[in-house]
Protein backbone atom coordinates (compact mmCIF):
# COMPACT_ATOMS: atom_id res chain seq x y z
CA UNK A 1 0.00 0.00 0.00
CA UNK A 2 1.14 3.79 -0.70
CA UNK A 3 -0.27 6.59 1.29
CA UNK A 4 -0.74 9.69 -0.80
CA UNK A 5 -0.92 13.20 0.05
CA UNK A 6 -2.04 16.16 -1.32
CA UNK A 7 -1.59 19.68 -0.91
CA UNK A 8 -2.81 23.07 -1.13
CA UNK A 9 -4.39 23.83 -4.85
CA UNK A 10 -4.28 20.05 -5.25
CA UNK A 11 -5.99 19.12 -1.69
CA UNK A 12 -8.97 21.69 -2.36
CA UNK A 13 -9.14 20.46 -6.07
CA UNK A 14 -9.08 16.55 -4.95
CA UNK A 15 -10.88 17.54 -1.62
CA UNK A 16 -8.62 14.98 -0.09
CA UNK A 17 -5.12 15.59 2.11
CA UNK A 18 -4.22 12.08 2.35
CA UNK A 19 -5.42 8.46 0.55
CA UNK A 20 -4.31 5.12 0.54
CA UNK A 21 -3.74 2.89 -3.11
CA UNK A 22 -2.32 -0.06 -4.34
CA UNK A 23 0.49 1.54 -6.10
CA UNK A 24 3.70 -0.78 -5.12
CA UNK A 25 5.44 -1.72 -8.23
CA UNK A 26 4.29 1.55 -10.60
CA UNK A 27 6.76 4.26 -11.36
CA UNK A 28 6.46 7.79 -10.36
CA UNK A 29 5.35 8.66 -13.61
CA UNK A 30 2.47 6.11 -13.40
CA UNK A 31 1.39 7.19 -10.33
CA UNK A 32 0.76 10.64 -12.49
CA UNK A 33 -1.48 8.65 -14.72
CA UNK A 34 -2.92 7.10 -11.99
CA UNK A 35 -4.20 10.35 -10.28
CA UNK A 36 -5.08 11.94 -13.57
CA UNK A 37 -7.40 9.07 -14.19
CA UNK A 38 -8.64 9.68 -10.49
CA UNK A 39 -9.27 13.03 -10.74
CA UNK A 40 -9.48 14.25 -14.23
CA UNK A 41 -9.78 17.76 -13.57
CA UNK A 42 -6.45 17.71 -11.61
CA UNK A 43 -3.56 20.33 -14.02
CA UNK A 44 -0.40 17.99 -12.91
CA UNK A 45 2.07 19.74 -15.60
CA UNK A 46 3.87 21.17 -13.09
CA UNK A 47 3.41 19.06 -9.76
CA UNK A 48 6.52 16.82 -8.67
CA UNK A 49 6.44 14.11 -6.68
CA UNK A 50 8.43 13.23 -3.36
CA UNK A 51 8.46 9.62 -2.48
CA UNK A 52 9.29 9.32 1.43
CA UNK A 53 10.34 12.83 1.94
CA UNK A 54 12.63 13.47 -1.11
CA UNK A 55 11.84 14.68 -4.69
CA UNK A 56 11.75 11.50 -7.35
CA UNK A 57 12.56 10.87 -10.75
CA UNK A 58 9.61 10.06 -13.36
CA UNK A 59 11.01 6.29 -13.24
CA UNK A 60 11.28 5.61 -9.76
CA UNK A 61 9.34 2.85 -8.63
CA UNK A 62 7.24 2.67 -5.38
CA UNK A 63 7.43 0.31 -2.41
CA UNK A 64 4.80 -1.19 -0.47
CA UNK A 65 5.14 1.12 2.56
CA UNK A 66 5.99 4.61 0.94
CA UNK A 67 4.72 7.59 1.39
CA UNK A 68 4.22 9.71 -2.19
CA UNK A 69 3.46 13.67 -2.14
CA UNK A 70 2.09 15.54 -5.16
CA UNK A 71 4.23 18.92 -4.62
CA UNK A 72 2.41 21.66 -6.58
CA UNK A 73 4.70 24.58 -7.74
CA UNK A 74 5.78 25.94 -4.06
CA UNK A 75 5.81 29.29 -2.46
CA UNK A 76 7.46 29.58 0.39
CA UNK A 77 9.24 32.82 1.41
CA UNK B 1 14.61 25.67 18.92
CA UNK B 2 15.86 23.60 16.08
CA UNK B 3 18.14 25.11 13.19
CA UNK B 4 15.80 24.00 10.40
CA UNK B 5 12.11 24.68 11.61
CA UNK B 6 8.72 24.62 10.31
CA UNK B 7 6.89 26.80 13.07
CA UNK B 8 3.48 27.57 13.39
CA UNK B 9 3.81 30.51 16.25
CA UNK B 10 5.33 34.47 15.81
CA UNK B 11 9.10 34.11 15.04
CA UNK B 12 11.07 36.08 17.16
CA UNK B 13 14.32 36.58 14.38
CA UNK B 14 16.45 37.67 17.24
CA UNK B 15 16.35 33.83 18.67
CA UNK B 16 17.89 32.86 14.67
CA UNK B 17 20.52 35.35 14.88
CA UNK B 18 21.57 34.78 18.77
CA UNK B 19 21.94 30.67 17.41
CA UNK B 20 24.44 31.35 15.12
CA UNK B 21 26.96 33.87 16.12
CA UNK B 22 30.00 32.49 17.76
CA UNK B 23 33.52 33.98 18.70
CA UNK B 24 34.98 33.88 14.85
CA UNK B 25 31.79 35.42 13.23
CA UNK B 26 32.61 39.09 12.31
CA UNK B 27 29.16 39.03 10.30
CA UNK B 28 25.77 38.14 10.66
CA UNK B 29 22.94 38.69 8.18
CA UNK B 30 19.08 38.06 9.23
CA UNK B 31 16.79 37.90 6.65
CA UNK B 32 12.75 38.22 7.32
CA UNK B 33 10.43 37.83 4.18
CA UNK B 34 6.76 39.57 5.63
CA UNK B 35 3.60 39.78 4.58
CA UNK B 36 2.93 42.94 2.19
CA UNK B 37 -0.31 44.26 2.02
CA UNK B 38 -0.55 44.96 -1.44
CA UNK B 39 0.37 42.85 -4.58
CA UNK B 40 0.01 43.21 -8.08
CA UNK B 41 -2.21 45.93 -6.88
CA UNK B 42 -4.67 43.82 -5.18
CA UNK B 43 -5.06 44.50 -0.85
CA UNK B 44 -3.91 41.49 0.82
CA UNK B 45 -6.09 40.53 3.83
CA UNK B 46 -3.51 37.82 5.11
CA UNK B 47 -1.66 35.04 4.44
CA UNK B 48 -2.33 31.20 4.93
CA UNK B 49 0.79 28.90 4.77
CA UNK B 50 0.85 25.26 4.59
CA UNK B 51 3.96 23.43 4.39
CA UNK B 52 4.47 19.13 4.11
CA UNK B 53 6.19 19.56 7.75
CA UNK B 54 8.64 16.93 7.98
CA UNK B 55 9.92 17.13 4.03
CA UNK B 56 10.00 20.88 4.56
CA UNK B 57 12.02 21.18 7.51
CA UNK B 58 14.54 17.81 5.46
CA UNK B 59 14.90 20.37 2.56
CA UNK B 60 15.54 23.11 4.93
CA UNK B 61 18.55 21.28 6.73
CA UNK B 62 19.72 20.14 2.96
CA UNK B 63 19.91 24.03 2.16
CA UNK B 64 21.62 24.56 5.06
CA UNK B 65 24.14 21.48 4.15
CA UNK B 66 24.67 23.23 0.42
CA UNK B 67 25.64 26.69 1.99
CA UNK B 68 28.49 24.52 4.48
CA UNK B 69 29.90 23.19 1.54
CA UNK B 70 29.41 26.38 -0.75
CA UNK B 71 30.84 28.75 2.29
CA UNK B 72 32.81 26.79 4.73
CA UNK B 73 32.87 28.04 8.00
CA UNK B 74 29.12 30.10 7.91
CA UNK B 75 26.81 29.06 9.91
CA UNK B 76 22.85 29.01 9.13
CA UNK B 77 19.51 28.74 10.76
CA UNK B 78 16.27 28.62 9.04
CA UNK B 79 12.95 28.54 9.95
CA UNK B 80 9.24 28.96 8.37
CA UNK B 81 6.22 29.85 10.22
CA UNK B 82 2.52 28.43 8.59
CA UNK B 83 -0.84 28.87 9.14
CA UNK B 84 -2.98 32.51 9.20
CA UNK B 85 -0.26 35.35 8.72
CA UNK B 86 -1.45 38.65 9.29
CA UNK B 87 0.39 41.80 7.61
CA UNK B 88 3.43 42.93 8.57
CA UNK B 89 4.53 39.56 10.38
CA UNK B 90 7.12 37.81 9.80
CA UNK B 91 6.52 34.24 7.28
CA UNK B 92 10.44 33.52 7.20
CA UNK B 93 13.44 34.04 8.58
CA UNK B 94 17.29 33.58 7.79
CA UNK B 95 20.45 33.63 10.00
CA UNK B 96 23.75 33.39 8.39
CA UNK B 97 26.82 34.04 10.62
CA UNK B 98 30.39 34.09 8.59
CA UNK B 99 34.04 35.59 9.73
CA UNK B 100 33.56 37.83 6.90
CA UNK B 101 30.61 39.66 5.42
CA UNK B 102 30.54 38.58 1.54
CA UNK B 103 29.99 35.14 2.64
CA UNK B 104 26.61 35.98 5.19
CA UNK B 105 25.33 38.17 2.77
CA UNK B 106 25.76 35.68 -0.39
CA UNK B 107 24.84 32.75 1.49
CA UNK B 108 21.66 34.34 2.84
CA UNK B 109 20.24 35.20 -0.45
CA UNK B 110 21.28 32.00 -2.08
CA UNK B 111 18.98 30.21 1.07
CA UNK B 112 16.11 32.23 0.13
CA UNK B 113 16.35 31.70 -3.73
CA UNK B 114 16.75 27.78 -3.11
CA UNK B 115 13.57 27.95 -0.49
CA UNK B 116 11.55 28.81 -3.50
CA UNK B 117 12.64 26.50 -5.38
CA UNK B 118 12.60 23.52 -3.31
CA UNK B 119 11.16 23.61 0.28
CA UNK B 120 7.31 22.31 -0.09
CA UNK B 121 5.10 25.41 1.57
CA UNK B 122 2.38 27.34 -0.42
CA UNK B 123 1.01 30.49 0.12
CA UNK B 124 -2.41 31.39 -0.33
CA UNK B 125 -3.23 35.10 -0.40
CA UNK B 126 -6.77 35.91 1.11
CA UNK B 127 -8.31 39.09 -0.05
CA UNK B 128 -11.54 40.97 -0.05
CA UNK B 129 -13.03 39.27 -2.75
CA UNK B 130 -11.28 35.99 -3.33
CA UNK B 131 -8.47 33.76 -2.56
CA UNK B 132 -5.45 32.52 -4.90
CA UNK B 133 -2.99 29.47 -4.36
CA UNK B 134 0.64 31.24 -5.50
CA UNK B 135 2.74 29.34 -7.24
CA UNK B 136 5.97 28.77 -8.89
CA UNK B 137 8.00 32.22 -7.90
CA UNK B 138 11.22 30.56 -9.33
CA UNK B 139 10.99 32.61 -12.88
CA UNK B 140 9.27 35.49 -10.95
CA UNK B 141 10.79 39.01 -11.50
CA UNK B 142 11.72 41.05 -8.97
CA UNK B 143 10.40 44.27 -10.25
CA UNK B 144 11.28 47.70 -8.84
CA UNK B 145 9.11 48.68 -6.09
CA UNK B 146 6.02 50.43 -7.88
CA UNK B 147 5.96 48.38 -10.49
CA UNK B 148 3.29 45.41 -10.64
CA UNK B 149 4.33 41.67 -10.65
CA UNK B 150 3.22 39.35 -13.30
CA UNK B 151 -0.11 37.71 -12.43
CA UNK B 152 0.85 34.78 -10.61
CA UNK B 153 0.51 30.82 -12.01
CA UNK B 154 -1.52 28.89 -9.62
CA UNK B 155 -0.58 25.24 -10.72
CA UNK B 156 0.55 26.35 -14.24
CA UNK B 157 4.32 25.54 -14.93
CA UNK B 158 6.61 26.97 -16.12
CA UNK B 159 9.54 24.03 -15.58
CA UNK B 160 9.39 20.52 -14.69
CA UNK B 161 10.69 18.85 -11.65
CA UNK B 162 13.65 19.79 -9.22
CA UNK C 1 16.29 56.41 17.91
CA UNK C 2 17.95 58.18 15.17
CA UNK C 3 17.77 56.40 11.71
CA UNK C 4 21.14 57.30 11.01
CA UNK C 5 23.32 57.71 14.68
CA UNK C 6 26.57 56.68 16.58
CA UNK C 7 26.13 54.97 19.74
CA UNK C 8 27.61 54.51 22.92
CA UNK C 9 25.69 51.94 24.65
CA UNK C 10 25.33 48.00 23.70
CA UNK C 11 23.33 48.18 19.88
CA UNK C 12 19.88 46.13 20.02
CA UNK C 13 19.66 45.11 16.42
CA UNK C 14 15.75 44.29 16.37
CA UNK C 15 14.89 48.35 17.03
CA UNK C 16 16.51 49.14 13.64
CA UNK C 17 14.58 46.76 12.03
CA UNK C 18 11.29 47.13 13.46
CA UNK C 19 12.24 51.27 12.43
CA UNK C 20 12.22 50.09 8.68
CA UNK C 21 9.22 47.72 8.96
CA UNK C 22 6.38 48.88 6.89
CA UNK C 23 3.48 47.24 5.53
CA UNK C 24 4.43 47.47 1.79
CA UNK C 25 7.42 46.00 2.66
CA UNK C 26 7.75 42.12 1.85
CA UNK C 27 11.33 42.14 2.88
CA UNK C 28 14.06 43.33 5.58
CA UNK C 29 17.52 42.30 5.45
CA UNK C 30 19.90 43.00 8.77
CA UNK C 31 23.17 43.01 8.84
CA UNK C 32 25.13 42.97 12.34
CA UNK C 33 29.05 43.44 12.19
CA UNK C 34 30.84 41.94 15.46
CA UNK C 35 34.08 42.18 16.91
CA UNK C 36 35.74 38.67 16.35
CA UNK C 37 38.40 36.94 18.17
CA UNK C 38 41.10 36.28 15.62
CA UNK C 39 42.30 38.21 12.86
CA UNK C 40 45.15 37.30 10.71
CA UNK C 41 45.79 34.58 13.49
CA UNK C 42 46.32 37.15 16.22
CA UNK C 43 43.36 36.69 19.39
CA UNK C 44 41.89 40.10 19.90
CA UNK C 45 41.03 40.69 23.33
CA UNK C 46 38.71 43.98 22.68
CA UNK C 47 38.45 46.37 19.86
CA UNK C 48 37.96 50.40 20.63
CA UNK C 49 36.30 52.72 18.27
CA UNK C 50 36.36 56.10 18.30
CA UNK C 51 34.08 58.52 15.75
CA UNK C 52 33.93 62.02 14.58
CA UNK C 53 30.29 62.01 15.32
CA UNK C 54 28.33 64.49 14.03
CA UNK C 55 30.57 64.16 10.68
CA UNK C 56 29.71 60.39 10.79
CA UNK C 57 25.71 60.48 11.43
CA UNK C 58 25.80 63.15 8.70
CA UNK C 59 27.83 60.90 6.43
CA UNK C 60 25.63 57.67 7.48
CA UNK C 61 22.81 59.79 6.65
CA UNK C 62 24.16 60.63 3.18
CA UNK C 63 24.60 56.53 2.68
CA UNK C 64 21.22 56.68 3.40
CA UNK C 65 20.19 59.29 0.70
CA UNK C 66 22.35 57.44 -1.98
CA UNK C 67 20.17 54.13 -0.92
CA UNK C 68 16.89 55.65 -1.54
CA UNK C 69 18.23 57.28 -5.18
CA UNK C 70 19.54 54.28 -6.40
CA UNK C 71 16.86 51.61 -4.42
CA UNK C 72 13.79 53.63 -4.64
CA UNK C 73 11.16 52.38 -2.02
CA UNK C 74 13.79 50.97 0.40
CA UNK C 75 13.44 52.69 4.39
CA UNK C 76 17.31 52.48 6.03
CA UNK C 77 18.46 52.61 9.24
CA UNK C 78 22.32 52.26 10.21
CA UNK C 79 24.10 52.65 13.71
CA UNK C 80 27.46 52.55 14.48
CA UNK C 81 28.70 51.77 18.33
CA UNK C 82 31.73 53.15 19.39
CA UNK C 83 33.61 52.75 22.64
CA UNK C 84 35.01 49.58 23.93
CA UNK C 85 33.22 46.48 22.64
CA UNK C 86 33.87 42.83 23.93
CA UNK C 87 34.44 40.06 21.72
CA UNK C 88 31.12 39.31 19.92
CA UNK C 89 29.27 42.57 20.64
CA UNK C 90 27.42 44.25 18.46
CA UNK C 91 29.68 47.13 16.35
CA UNK C 92 27.23 48.29 13.36
CA UNK C 93 23.81 47.61 12.96
CA UNK C 94 21.95 47.88 9.42
CA UNK C 95 18.70 47.58 8.43
CA UNK C 96 16.37 47.59 5.12
CA UNK C 97 13.38 47.09 4.08
CA UNK C 98 12.14 46.63 0.43
CA UNK C 99 8.96 45.83 -1.21
CA UNK C 100 10.84 42.77 -2.69
CA UNK C 101 13.71 41.04 -1.31
CA UNK C 102 16.93 41.78 -3.94
CA UNK C 103 16.80 45.65 -3.15
CA UNK C 104 16.82 44.89 0.60
CA UNK C 105 19.99 42.74 -0.17
CA UNK C 106 21.53 44.63 -2.43
CA UNK C 107 21.16 47.92 -0.80
CA UNK C 108 22.37 46.34 2.42
CA UNK C 109 25.54 45.45 1.38
CA UNK C 110 26.16 48.74 -0.54
CA UNK C 111 25.57 50.28 3.13
CA UNK C 112 28.40 48.10 5.12
CA UNK C 113 31.22 48.70 1.45
CA UNK C 114 29.96 52.57 1.84
CA UNK C 115 30.82 52.92 5.42
CA UNK C 116 33.98 51.31 5.81
CA UNK C 117 35.13 54.20 2.48
CA UNK C 118 32.95 57.10 3.76
CA UNK C 119 32.27 57.00 7.55
CA UNK C 120 35.45 58.64 9.78
CA UNK C 121 35.09 56.04 12.52
CA UNK C 122 38.33 54.40 13.02
CA UNK C 123 38.72 50.67 15.09
CA UNK C 124 41.56 49.80 17.60
CA UNK C 125 42.33 46.22 18.00
CA UNK C 126 44.00 45.67 21.55
CA UNK C 127 45.50 42.08 21.83
CA UNK C 128 47.95 40.48 24.64
CA UNK C 129 50.97 42.02 23.65
CA UNK C 130 50.07 45.78 21.77
CA UNK C 131 47.49 47.87 20.12
CA UNK C 132 47.03 48.94 16.95
CA UNK C 133 44.30 51.42 14.73
CA UNK C 134 43.49 49.53 11.47
CA UNK C 135 43.16 52.03 8.61
CA UNK C 136 41.85 51.50 5.04
CA UNK C 137 39.94 48.63 4.51
CA UNK C 138 38.59 49.30 1.04
CA UNK C 139 40.97 47.65 -0.78
CA UNK C 140 41.01 44.29 1.44
CA UNK C 141 40.23 41.34 0.35
CA UNK C 142 37.17 39.12 1.55
CA UNK C 143 39.41 35.52 1.78
CA UNK C 144 37.65 32.64 2.61
CA UNK C 145 37.31 31.53 6.09
CA UNK C 146 40.41 30.35 7.63
CA UNK C 147 42.53 32.18 5.27
CA UNK C 148 44.79 34.97 6.42
CA UNK C 149 43.92 38.63 5.81
CA UNK C 150 46.44 40.89 4.65
CA UNK C 151 48.36 42.71 7.17
CA UNK C 152 46.95 46.05 8.64
CA UNK C 153 47.98 49.20 7.17
CA UNK C 154 47.91 51.73 9.75
CA UNK C 155 48.46 55.16 8.19
CA UNK C 156 49.81 53.56 4.82
CA UNK C 157 47.84 54.53 2.17
CA UNK C 158 46.67 52.49 -0.68
CA UNK C 159 44.48 55.57 -2.00
CA UNK C 160 44.30 59.08 -1.56
CA UNK C 161 40.89 61.57 -1.29
CA UNK C 162 37.73 60.83 -1.26
CA UNK D 1 40.52 81.13 13.32
CA UNK D 2 40.23 77.41 12.15
CA UNK D 3 40.05 74.56 14.64
CA UNK D 4 41.83 71.56 13.61
CA UNK D 5 40.79 67.91 15.20
CA UNK D 6 42.92 65.10 15.07
CA UNK D 7 41.93 61.34 15.06
CA UNK D 8 42.98 58.16 15.92
CA UNK D 9 46.48 57.51 15.36
CA UNK D 10 47.08 61.10 14.33
CA UNK D 11 45.48 61.92 17.79
CA UNK D 12 48.29 59.80 19.55
CA UNK D 13 51.00 60.85 17.41
CA UNK D 14 50.58 64.40 17.75
CA UNK D 15 49.39 64.30 21.16
CA UNK D 16 46.56 66.71 20.18
CA UNK D 17 42.45 65.50 19.75
CA UNK D 18 42.33 69.56 18.75
CA UNK D 19 44.12 72.62 18.29
CA UNK D 20 43.76 76.47 17.23
CA UNK D 21 45.44 78.04 14.13
CA UNK D 22 45.37 81.04 12.26
CA UNK D 23 44.80 79.35 8.75
CA UNK D 24 42.33 81.44 7.37
CA UNK D 25 42.48 81.60 3.90
CA UNK D 26 44.91 79.10 2.96
CA UNK D 27 43.72 76.29 1.02
CA UNK D 28 43.37 72.12 2.22
CA UNK D 29 46.36 71.81 0.90
CA UNK D 30 48.19 74.53 2.81
CA UNK D 31 46.93 73.45 6.17
CA UNK D 32 48.54 70.10 5.41
CA UNK D 33 51.30 71.42 4.64
CA UNK D 34 51.11 73.47 7.95
CA UNK D 35 50.17 69.98 9.55
CA UNK D 36 53.62 67.97 8.18
CA UNK D 37 55.76 71.19 9.49
CA UNK D 38 54.55 70.92 12.84
CA UNK D 39 54.05 67.55 13.28
CA UNK D 40 57.42 66.55 11.32
CA UNK D 41 57.00 62.51 12.00
CA UNK D 42 53.45 62.25 10.90
CA UNK D 43 52.21 60.10 7.81
CA UNK D 44 49.83 62.18 6.43
CA UNK D 45 49.66 60.64 2.49
CA UNK D 46 46.46 58.76 2.79
CA UNK D 47 44.86 61.42 4.95
CA UNK D 48 41.46 63.08 3.86
CA UNK D 49 40.42 66.63 5.53
CA UNK D 50 36.96 67.63 6.31
CA UNK D 51 35.84 71.02 6.21
CA UNK D 52 32.77 72.05 8.35
CA UNK D 53 32.20 67.44 8.45
CA UNK D 54 32.18 67.35 4.33
CA UNK D 55 35.19 65.73 2.55
CA UNK D 56 37.03 68.89 0.90
CA UNK D 57 39.40 69.04 -2.13
CA UNK D 58 43.00 70.23 -2.04
CA UNK D 59 41.99 73.49 -3.52
CA UNK D 60 39.01 74.38 -0.99
CA UNK D 61 40.31 77.61 0.92
CA UNK D 62 39.05 78.34 4.85
CA UNK D 63 37.56 80.59 6.32
CA UNK D 64 37.64 81.52 9.77
CA UNK D 65 35.22 79.86 12.12
CA UNK D 66 35.53 76.61 9.78
CA UNK D 67 36.67 73.60 11.25
CA UNK D 68 39.18 71.23 9.87
CA UNK D 69 39.38 67.38 10.60
CA UNK D 70 42.53 65.49 9.49
CA UNK D 71 40.75 61.92 8.99
CA UNK D 72 42.97 59.13 8.84
CA UNK D 73 42.22 55.67 7.21
CA UNK D 74 38.77 54.88 8.35
CA UNK D 75 38.06 51.62 9.85
CA UNK D 76 34.18 51.52 11.13
CA UNK D 77 31.88 48.31 10.52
Amino acid sequence: MITLYYFAGLREATGTAQEQAELEGRTVDELLDWVRHKYPHLSLDAVRVAVNEEYALPDDRLRSGDTAALIPPVSGG
Amino acid sequence: MKPYEIVTEPIDPQRYADYVLRPEAGAVTLFTGHVREWTRGIRTLYLAYEAYVPMAEKMLAKIGAEIDRQWPGTRTAIAHRIGELKIGEIAVVIAVSSAHRKDAYEANEYAIERIKELVPIWKKEIWENGTEWIGDQRGKPEPDSGQADPAPTTLKPRRELP
